[in-house]
């Protein structure tokens, strides 16, 4: 079964991810130059950098529900464009389905993924295949999902995540789109990978890492 | 890169504070969050009307705030549309008891945060109205796309809606106008050269020397086509020909002829893409009873053009007509 | 070369028949000799007031023919001043018996080419006077240049003129003001980008990825200084360093700031210019009593802005604010 | 003395002048653009085909000063720009200066060129030195007064006003400019040659060519 995650993984992960986003800045811009406006890295960079100043603001006796919360709220204030309020309902889904949890076990985590990920689904009507951050979201809780059944530790959850989204993230190369800004171009989009779906991607695997530092720790 | 500003961060607090010294007489600005109203606002009454999105779109939309158009816009950072925190700030700075009606050009990203803020507004019991601008026929409207963009038809809306909202119209009366504007106002764009976003740094695609890119958005998105440059003549009846395509005229009907440059075009090359256009409706039996040329919805400094036409009758004429006072559209005042 | 043209030999006739159709409303052309006119010219007992020189500056001039501002516009090709052939068509096609006012342009070929068309008009019996704008102060005015050249401050000199001709003014009145207009008013420019010629084809100059050039004229021809690329706040300290050097200001004075695009430069960036140059007018304690922002004396496709300066009084200040109805400025009716 | 230069010979020096601007009109155009503003070979072109094309409208009877005056009048309402004005005013100079003379001897000759040159200097108030097309001009017009004086032939002086027409536009490289739109370039001007001077010398080498070609049939 493993260690559960707490608090302290939750604040880990949005660091980790506004670390592993700023570094990405440029690369998630090129990609949505590519097939899009161009912006994406920015507009994520923006939001999580405004998410880690306000995690500094939460009091000690803060839950992962009321870490993922705040990010969520953030996300859809700073953020704009459509990923902050996708990326911002998905937070806040996460938020609402770990309820006041101090401690999330593997089933949590499956809970809090799906429930991300249904937010998405609910507020952009994308199915998978449509060539957005969804073709990454989806594996990746299908495999989480999988991997909690089999009883996979919280780590080992969030890896089969991450792995999958990554696998998705590629996946979405070869597609034509049929949301967002991408689906403008029909078959030009052939052979980009969604930027979406790339810092998707960059998220769950910073959620893993931070994760495994934890478990080794 | 290059171009006339400081920090990329500061371009658009920077631009509006600049717009609104500039203009004082008819908006003033708030810098946090960012939003244009004006000066005047609310007005009793009035249904009110907000716009934004993405800047680098100028003079949409704060270019269009003012007596007999829009209450306020919204700008967000560069191409990317604003939060709704700014939207629902704008949408009560305007609301004078007859509801506010938003008027969102089709990309997920606005229409999702217009729509988060409409909800919040409506928790604190503003009665909002939105409608939808998707004007750009070059993209396809299906189950297989985001659906059409709302590209320059949006200041005839605008115009248009802000006029019926200026003469007392109801807030579903006021909605019902643009809605009807939207839906017989066709668009399509062709671009000679990219555009730079400031903090990409980087053209947003690049064109060979003798290539131009047919059905461009307005976000320096790449179009759907790209061809060889043509004479200005062939190029105007590609575009007006998809236009007309989609909406087709009878003899004897009206048009109003909208060719909007992309930023960086230069007036005679509007003037002589406009000459053609109407030549062709006029070839059609088509009357083109009002126009507008000039720069209105832009992609920062991208060249190229796009060419509207909406089918007029006579209370969009009239409506048309009507006063206006805005910084980059007036007439009557 | 990427431009939304036919011929390039027809880039002048074919756009100002564009124009022509396009605002029917307020003007008229004619297209042997080229000019465009006021729709109700002549109107009898009024000065009539032609301005003209090359075409590439749009909207200057035929952008500013209309109630209470130009009564004709004659553009040259491109970059080319215009022959007297239709400066005389157009000053017999104003002149309302009060005579006809020549607002030129400081080049020797403006210069040249309205002077033989002043004597050929006197000769038919038509009272011309002539005022020469001279506001560039990037260029010395010593025996050793042809003098300062006329830019956007031209725009200034027409609308004051303009409202001075048409409250009822004599010859030697408006171009009195004219004149005081011209004295009070200083200009400087930068460009970020060349343009081209149509009919050459080529840039008029090669700027490297990080270089301005500093001074520049409206013709694409060269500036005076090329520097590095630099902060829109250091660049507009120069600019209007350059003007308010050349014209003091006292504190308490009011002035008109025109912020003017080259053609090519984003509309945030205008105005990102604008609110530094009215910052430090501020700081000086000048009181900015009016603004303009756009793209008004352009040169063609440029990416670059000009700042003038206007040193208002109570009388300027009156005729700027009179009513103006033309393609490119309107307000008031 | 050798033999006087006639309503032919004037005929072709238009037709000829008329070729060689136009072959020349990029390369001028280019002068223009790297101290001007890249209309110079357009406007001249442009000017002289339309002379082309009146010269079929004058009478078989026209004399040299009747060719001079429709090029005056036609270079005048076609050209343009500093250059028409200037170019049209030489050429209305010389058209008076030869009167209705038949037959143009040397000495006519000099007049000539005397009056083209004076007119330009009285409506551009150009000094040599100045890097205009005066350059080219006046050191002709002192060539050939020199040439006649010792006793050429009409197409010898032509050639004396060529030769030094060739180096005085040569000679306008290393000047800084005073009179047109140069004149804004200051000290960037050096280095570069003056397009009316350039053209000057073009129309002057025409005028000797013709001459040349008409004394050897
Ligand atoms: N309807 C949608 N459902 C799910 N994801 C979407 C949808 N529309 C866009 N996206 C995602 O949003 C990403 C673009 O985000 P971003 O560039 O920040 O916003 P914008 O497209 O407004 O510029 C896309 O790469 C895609 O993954
Ligand atoms: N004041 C002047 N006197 C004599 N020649 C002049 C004068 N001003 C300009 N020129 C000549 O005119 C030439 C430029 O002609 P052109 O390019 O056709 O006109 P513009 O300068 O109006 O574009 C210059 O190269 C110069 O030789
Ligand atoms: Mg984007
Ligand atoms: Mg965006
Ligand atoms: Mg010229
Ligand atoms: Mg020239």
């Amino acid at each position: 079964m493993g260690a559960s995650l707490g608090a302290d993984w939750a604040r880990a992960w949005i660091t980790a991810s506004a670390e592993v986003l700023a570094e990405n800045r440029v690369a998630l811009i090129t990609l949505d130059r590519e097939i899009g406006d161009g912006d994406h890295g920015e507009n994520m960079d923006r939001g999580f950098q405004a998410a880690l100043g306000k995690l500094d603001e939460l009091p000690d006796s803060a839950t992962p529900g009321d870490v993922f919360k705040v990010v969520a709220t953030t996300l859809i204030s700073t953020v704009g464009g459509a990923a902050g309020p996708l990326y911002g309902t998905a937070f806040l889904k996460a938020s609402l389905a770990v309820g006041a949890e101090e401690q999330l076990d593997a089933a949590a985590l499956v809970l809090a993924l799906t429930a991300a990920r249904d937010g998405v689904v609910l507020r952009g009507k994308a199915e998978p295949g449509d060539k957005t951050m969804i073709d990454a979201w989806t594996p990746a809780v299908d495999a989480a999902t999988a991997a909690a059944a089999a009883g996979a530790s919280p780590y080992e959850v969030l890896k089969a995540a991450a792995d999958a989204a990554e696998r998705g993230a590629e996946a979405t190369e070869p597609l034509v789109a049929r949301k967002g800004r991408a689906s403008y171009l029909g078959e030009r989009a052939i052979g980009h990978r969604d930027p979406g779906a790339q810092s998707s991607a960059l998220l769950l695997r910073a959620a893993e890492q931070v994760a495994r530092a934890g478990a080794q720790a | 890169m290059k171009k006339l500003i400081n920090d990329p961060k500061n371009v658009v607090t920077e631009a509006v504070g600049g717009f609104a010294i500039a203009h004082s007489d008819i908006v003033r600005a708030e810098l946090d969050p960012v939003f244009v109203v004006r000066s005047d606002a609310p007005r009793a009454g009035k249904v009110g009307i907000v716009s934004g999105g993405g800047s680098g779109h100028e003079p949409l939309h704060a270019g269009f705030v003012g007596y007999g158009m829009l209450d306020a816009a919204v700008p967000g950072p560069v191409f990317t549309s604003p939060t709704p925190d700014p939207i629902v700030a704008a949408t009560k700075a305007v609301d004078g008891g007859a509801g506010v009606l938003h008027i969102v050009k089709n990309y997920t990203g606005d229409v999702l945060n217009f729509e988060t803020a409409a909800d919040l507004a409506a928790a604190d019991g503003i009665e909002v109205a939105s409608v939808i601008v998707d004007d750009d026929v070059a993209v396809k409207d299906s189950l297989y796309t985001a659906g059409r963009r709302g590209v320059a038809g949006t200041v005839l809306v605008e115009k248009i809606a802000g006029a019926a909202a200026e003469r007392g119209d109801d807030l579903a009366a006021v909605a019902a106008i643009a809605t009807k504007v939207n839906s017989r106002v066709r668009t399509m764009g062709v671009a000679l050269t990219a555009c730079v976003v400031p903090h990409a740094g980087e053209p947003s695609f690049t064109l060979a020397d003798d290539e131009i890119e047919i059905g461009i958005g307005i976000h320096g998105e790449p179009g759907r086509e790209r061809i060889k440059l043509e004479p200005a003549d062939a190029i105007v009846a590609r575009l007006l020909g998809a236009v007309l395509d989609d909406m087709p005229f009878a003899a004897g009907e009206d048009a109003l002829l909208l060719v909007n440059g992309m930023g960086g075009t230069p007036q005679v090359e509007l003037y002589i893409v406009y000459r053609r256009a109407a030549e062709i409706l006029a070839e059609r039996g088509v009357t083109v009873a009002r126009s507008l040329v000039g720069n209105f919805t832009t992609s920062l400094e991208m060249q190229g053009v796009s060419i509207s036409v909406l089918k007029l009758d006579d209370e969009l004429t009239a409506l048309w007509d009507a006063p206006v006072q805005t910084a980059a559209l007036r007439w009557g005042r």
